[in-house]
């Protein structure tokens, strides 16, 4: 009996210890030029964020090639968050104690932004984040004291449908064939799809809006069939399914077996299957996107990124996450430069300040305030279509690549 | 000999107690994850002692943490107030539901333990009004300021009660009726023992751990959502730990996830992409060289080489 | 003076009737055997009695109390003590904790009490090794400590199912004198066996089962002449 | 493990065809959809049963061998241009391979020692998960068929016909497997091993043997229903997890060990899903559905067997 304590005490003694070994310090060692740390935490294991990850990477690259910023070189530290709340969490307090970075950059879940906040707010850094688009993140950060260090690149949420109103208004506008006065939204039941509904509902007010709920195929659904029969029965101007990129081929499959063709075919998922376009089905999808490939026949910056990423990874950028990623750490080194150091005040002053004209998702970047916090980045997202393969830009009309095509073509024909 | 052992007893406890002053902020983060992590494999292994394979753990930590924020939000209760009715509110549930589940056996009772949560699930995503919905819910404080040491030192303190309430039923008659249900529940209950009676009150106990550590859970970060508060990881980690490091004992469960932590940190350091193939390789490797998990192994050569030298 | 009664006994399982319209009186006391072909319905009434199976019908008393629906731990409780024909140690236990188990919960011991009692118990049955792991056992080891964790619950009846099978003639007989010491203590015992020497040796009285019926009670030398008794036997022999 | 029917199966056809009848005239979408799912979910879980009911695994990689089977007619199908449907016939030796050397490296060790089949499983869907990771990465994969899309009109309902193929392909596992079972040498050896491996191999049957052969063909047919599964479904390395789950849900309903009991409770799932779903607004419950169901049948069965 004592000796199964006395066990137990031992291998507390051992864990703690490995604990505390494998959480190392940092050796403290003076190189000749100390670099400026960005500490970075994304969920690697996905495909989002491992290839903002390399966009990152890629800024860096470059502005270490052109000398670094005030003559320092930039060092990127990347964690992977496993899109844990307590593994993004814990990395955020490892990158500011033990790599003591500057500051942070990157992110994607919500959920586990949610986490990371306290811990942002404990050390105050300037933090320049591009993803966890919820309202909620927001309300937490307007929460905090003090949230001058915070920096959003990523639309909120309601951002995002407010940019799809804007757009749909001013494509309605211009092309009289289209309308947009019934819209049917079939929405997932996770936080993402439940949001999207919610906040289109409140901000379509022309609208008549009715939705429902489905299972996503990333949690083992797939079947949408009640789902688009409805919206067939509701007979909409649009119908538009907020769900994940696996959803994508069952969405179009469904909709065709059934028949069902609404003037507008929309999807809002974070990214697309591989080959998406190449299947006939694609033709004349509409899409919310913050970027498309074919904005580097209209943007150079987007172009410039567009083949110095396929240069230096070997792979297209799948998402807009790998450019997000590469506007962030450019945002942050122009700020810098701008501030001429690295002391909060001031720092935060500069990125406050900092515009750009095109960046590599192929729009303007500039900081002002949103809803409830500061430093908001972008504001809209743009309306796009599936045509040919290629994701062209309808809205905004000064980076539109290609006129919408209307209305959605019957399945027989394609 | 016994003052070594308590010599060494008091190094562990105030090492443990102290590392906050020694360790950094993050290793501070980790052990905590660990100490949850500890807490949740121990209380699951207390019930598999009676032969009952529970996978409704992340039931009870979602319902604790639940609880713990709905409670703190609407009522105003203090922070670790509404941690402790998260824990009540989830050995109540337990005791309701294990009433009828505790009829059941073997793999019965683990589906519908685990169906239990997906109900779970649906229902806290369908109150929207209630629980948020699937946004879920935000504090807007975390508790402690947030401040990582005492937050350490309530999950250690957790922890710890958990390794007690662990070593109770060992060293109590408990012990004596968990494992005689387990061996064979015909013989235990012709040698006078309430199966049902033991069976209820281990389901509510280790149900009021796990509610508890979901409630400091949510505390520590401060949101709840259907998610992340009843996501499986909160079921099959420490499942893992548990195995990995010997069932039926507290100390299988004390190494198993202090090991499994750190080599999930350590592998995340080393490669960070592609780590989760090898911690499932090590789960797979470790489960066809010790079977009977890190203790269980170890104990068994010890009988062994004890064997052979009489 | 019965101790136990059973009246009109019936138990089925689906469409099978194992046992059908029993009645059985334990005097105070006495060794009863209870014997029968295979399938007869042996183990399943000793099951009915401890109450692992509930009947069909019928009822139990127990001690002036009706029985017939408690749960086996409270007719252990009250005093009916078994051991069980395949024998499954608790593994996880060590000799004396194992018959620990019995006193702990058949009497509500406590923990230091169940376990002067059960070194008592060790001792009275000529169990030494009691430390020792289980998977290390001799047979008879095995069925002394099965016998002692029953004892060990302090029943006023105690039902032994088989516990001779696997043993040699002279640890046969030792159990034998040890069942007779038990009795001599002031319980009363119903065995269940197979070999007909023993039964003769050993028991006061014997119950013929077959098919789930009594079929014959009295004297062994009685029932031993009992045509349907030898037909019974006869006709599983073919 | 194949229980002949009985009276009580017979309740149970009875009752199947009335329901389908009332949904035939009142939402015949329901019975449509319904169907065709709950085939899905039946060709999935008659495998892990079938394991189970043998080997006394439940193997909680399931979901994770059909994504592996169905990456495989992925590659196959963009590699070489060929129709998924063909693919089906290289995928099942494949996956035989991969059955035989997973037996032969993890499962052969496990075999009847109930926890460590949960975590050997479990380890091994991980593993399998991170590595296709690590091959594909998470962006979804999808190939075209214009045949994914075929459909029918019937007076008022058009409704899509390829998942009928999953019904087809149900009832052909089904009844290959009876067969197997009941009419071959090699079947009833298996048969006789999941009864009792002990006496099986005192009249000489090899066990061992027939534990990777079960094995091996359970997985193999994976090859295949992933290739069908291929076609109408994006696949990525998470696609497998939730089908582990539905799976061996499924076969806890059905009871351990009965194969008919999947089919009819596959879908019976499938159908109360659909029928949920089919009102409007209340489809974010057709999971509680889901559970509920097999809590409910779970507990109606262990009643049963107390009563008995």
């Amino acid at each position: 009996m004592k000796k199964g304590i006395l066990l137990i005490a031992v291998a507390l003694l051992l864990a703690s210890s490995l604990v505390a070994v494998g959480c190392p310090r940092p050796v403290l060692e003076e190189p000749p030029v100390e670099p400026i740390r960005l500490g970075a935490v994304n969920p690697l294991g996905d495909i989002t964020g491992r290839q903002s990850a390399q966009g990152m990477k890629l800024a860096v690259a470059e502005i270490n090639a052109a000398g670094g910023i005030l003559g320092r070189p930039l060092e990127l530290i990347v964690m992977d968050d496993e899109f844990s709340p307590a593994v993004g969490a814990a990395a955020i307090e490892k990158l500011a104690t033990v790599h003591e970075v500057d500051i942070f950059i990157g992110g994607m879940a919500s959920g586990v932004h949610l986490a990371q906040i306290p811990i942002l707010a404990k050390h105050g850094r300037v933090t320049v984040w591009i993803g966890a688009a919820s309202h909620l993140v927001e309300a937490a950060i307007a929460a905090l004291p003090d949230h001058d260090w915070y920096f959003h690149l990523h639309p909120w949420d309601y951002q995002q449908v407010e940019g799809t109103v804007e757009g749909w208004a001013a494509i309605v506008e211009k092309f009289p064939q289209i309308r947009l006065d019934r819209m049917f939204v079939a929405y997932e039941e996770g936080a993402f799809g439940a949001a999207g509904f919610a906040i289109s509902r409140a901000l379509f007010a022309d609208v008549t809006i009715e939705g429902e709920s489905f299972t996503s195929a990333v949690f083992g659904g797939g079947d949408f069939r009640a789902v688009l029969r409805h919206a067939k029965e509701f007979n909409p101007d649009a119908f538009v399914w907020v769900g994940f990129d696996p959803d994508a081929l069952g969405m179009m499959v469904q909709a065709k077996e059934i028949g069902f063709a609404p003037p507008v075919f929309l999807g809002t998922p974070p990214g697309w299957p591989v080959g998406f376009g190449e299947i006939p089905l694609s033709e004349a999808v509409w899409l919310y996107g913050m970027w498309s490939p074919e904005l580097k026949g209209v943007s150079p910056e987007a172009a410039h990124f567009w083949w110095a990423f396929i240069e230096k990874f070997g792979e297209e950028p799948a998402t807009y996450f790998a450019p997000l990623g590469y506007v962030n750490v450019k945002f942050v080194a122009a700020g810098i430069e701008r501030a001429g150091t690295l002391e909060r005040g001031p720092l935060i002053e500069a990125l406050r300040e900092v515009r750009f004209e095109d960046t590599a998702v192929g729009w303007p970047l500039t900081i002002a305030p949103s809803r409830l916090i500061r430093h908001q980045g972008f504001t809209r997202q743009m309306i796009l279509q599936w045509q040919g393969g290629r994701q062209e830009v309808i809205w905004p009309f000064e980076v539109a690549t290609a006129e919408p095509i209307f209305p959605f073509p019957r399945w027989e024909d394609r | 000999m016994r003052n070594w052992r308590y010599i060494v007893y008091i190094v562990v406890i105030s090492l443990a107690i102290s590392f906050p002053f020694y360790a950094g902020v993050h290793p501070i983060h980790v052990a905590t994850t660990i100490l949850s992590l500890l807490a949740l494999a121990l209380s699951w292994d207390i019930l598999l002692r009676g032969g009952q394979l529970s996978l409704g753990v992340s039931a009870f930590f979602g319902i604790g943490s639940y609880t713990t924020v709905l409670t703190h939000l609407n009522w105003e209760v203090s922070p670790l107030l509404s941690i402790v009715l998260g824990g009540l509110a989830a050995g109540v549930v337990a005791l309701v539901i294990g009433l009828a589940v505790l009829r059941l056996r073997g793999l019965y009772f683990a589906i519908v333990t685990l169906a239990l949560t997906f109900i779970f699930i649906v229902i806290v995503r369908n109150l929207t009004d209630l629980t948020g919905g699937a946004i879920g819910k935000l504090i807007p404080s975390v508790i402690f300021g947030g401040d990582p040491a005492m937050i350490y030192w309530l999950t250690l303190a957790i922890a710890v009660a958990t390794i007690i309430t662990s070593e109770i039923f060992q060293k109590t008659r408990i012990h004596f009726a968990l494992t005689s249900i387990r061996n064979n529940e015909i013989a235990a209950k012709s040698s006078g023992i309430d199966i049902f009676k033991y069976l209820l009150f281990a389901f509510v106990v280790t149900a009021v751990i796990q509610g508890v550590v979901g409630g400091v859970h949510a505390q520590r970060f401060a949101f709840v959502s259907p998610e992340e508060s009843f996501s499986l990881t909160f079921t099959i980690l420490p499942l893992a730990m548990c195995l990995l490091g010997g069932s039926f004992s507290t100390l299988g469960s004390v190494i198993g996830a202090g090991g499994l932590g750190v080599l999930a940190e350590y592998l995340r350091l080393m490669m960070p992409r592609g780590h989760l193939a090898i911690y499932g390789l090590v789960m797979v490797m470790a489960i066809l060289l010790m079977p009977k998990g890190i203790v269980g192994t170890i104990r068994e050569q010890l009988v062994r080489r004890k064997t052979a030298s009489s | 003076m019965s101790v136990l009664r059973i009246e009109n006994l019936t138990r089925r399982f689906g469409g099978l009737v194992a046992l059908s319209g029993v009645n059985l009186e334990l005097r105070e006391n006495e060794i009863l055997g209870l014997i029968g072909p295979n399938g007869a319905g042996k183990t399943t009434l000793l099951n009915v009695i401890s109450g692992i199976y509930l009947p069909n019908s019928g009822r139990i008393i127990f001690d002036g109390k009706d029985v017939t629906e408690s749960p086996a731990h409270i007719r252990c409780r009250l005093g009916i003590g078994r051991t069980f024909q395949i024998i499954q140690p608790n593994q996880n236990l060590n000799v004396l904790e194992n018959v620990m188990v019995g006193s702990l919960f058949g009497q509500g011991a406590g923990l230091k009490e169940a376990r002067r009692k059960a070194q008592e118990i060790c001792q009275f049955l000529g169990l030494s090794r009691i430390e020792r792991d289980i998977t290390r056992l001799t047979v008879l080891e095995i069925k002394k400590m099965e016998m002692a964790h029953a004892l060990a619950t302090q029943p006023k009846v105690l039902l032994l199912d088989e516990i001779m099978t696997g043993l040699n003639i002279d640890e046969a007989r030792e159990v034998i004198e040890l069942v007779r010491k038990i009795r001599d203590q002031g319980m009363t015992i119903c065995v269940i066996e197979h070999m007909m020497r023993i039964i003769k040796e050993l028991t006061d009285r014997v119950l013929v089962l077959d098919r789930g019926e009594v079929i014959a009670e009295g004297l062994y030398e009685e029932v031993s002449n009992d045509p349907r008794v030898i037909s019974a036997y006869l006709g599983e022999e073919e | 493990m194949l229980a002949k029917l009985r009276q009580r199966d017979y309740q149970i056809l009875i009752a199947f065809i009335i329901v389908a009848a009332i949904l035939a005239f009142w939402r015949p979408h329901v019975l449509i959809s319904g169907l065709q799912r709950g085939s899905l979910y039946v060709l999935i879980a008659l495998p892990v049963g079938i394991i189970y009911g043998i080997l006394g695994i439940l193997n909680l990689a399931h979901g994770e061998f059909m994504m592996l089977g169905a990456f495989f007619a992925f590659s196959l199908v963009t590699l070489t241009g060929i129709d998924p449907l063909i693919a089906m016939l290289p995928a099942f030796p494949a996956m035989f391979v991969v059955g035989i050397v997973t037996y032969r490296l993890t499962i052969k060790h496990v075999v009847r020692a109930p926890l460590n089949q949960f975590l050997l499983t479990f380890g091994l869907a991980v593993m399998l998960a991170e590595m296709a990771n690590l091959i594909w990465t998470t962006r979804p994969r999808i190939v075209w068929v214009p045949y994914a899309a075929s459909s029918a009109t019937i007076g008022p309902i058009t409704f899509g016909t390829f998942e009928f193929v999953y019904v087809a392909a149900a009832a052909i596992v089904l009844v290959g497997m009876f067969l197997f079972l009941t009419r071959t040498r090699a079947g009833l050896a298996a048969m006789a091993v999941g009864q009792n491996p002990r006496g099986a191999k005192l009249v000489g049957i090899d066990v061992e043997r027939t534990y990777m052969m079960i094995f091996s063909a359970c997985l193999a047919v994976l090859g295949p229903i992933g290739a069908l599964f291929l076609i109408r479904h994006a696949i990525f390395p998470e696609v497998g997890g939730p089908f582990s789950l539905r799976a061996v849900s499924i076969v806890a309903m059905a009871g351990f060990g009965n194969l008919p009991g999947i089919l009819v409770w596959g879908i019976g799932l499938g159908l109360a899903e659909a029928f949920v779903r089919s009102f409007r607004g209340w489809g974010g419950w057709a999971d509680i559905i889901f559970f509920g169901m097999i809590i409910l049948v779970v507990f109606y069965r262990s009643y049963q067997r107390r009563v008995r």
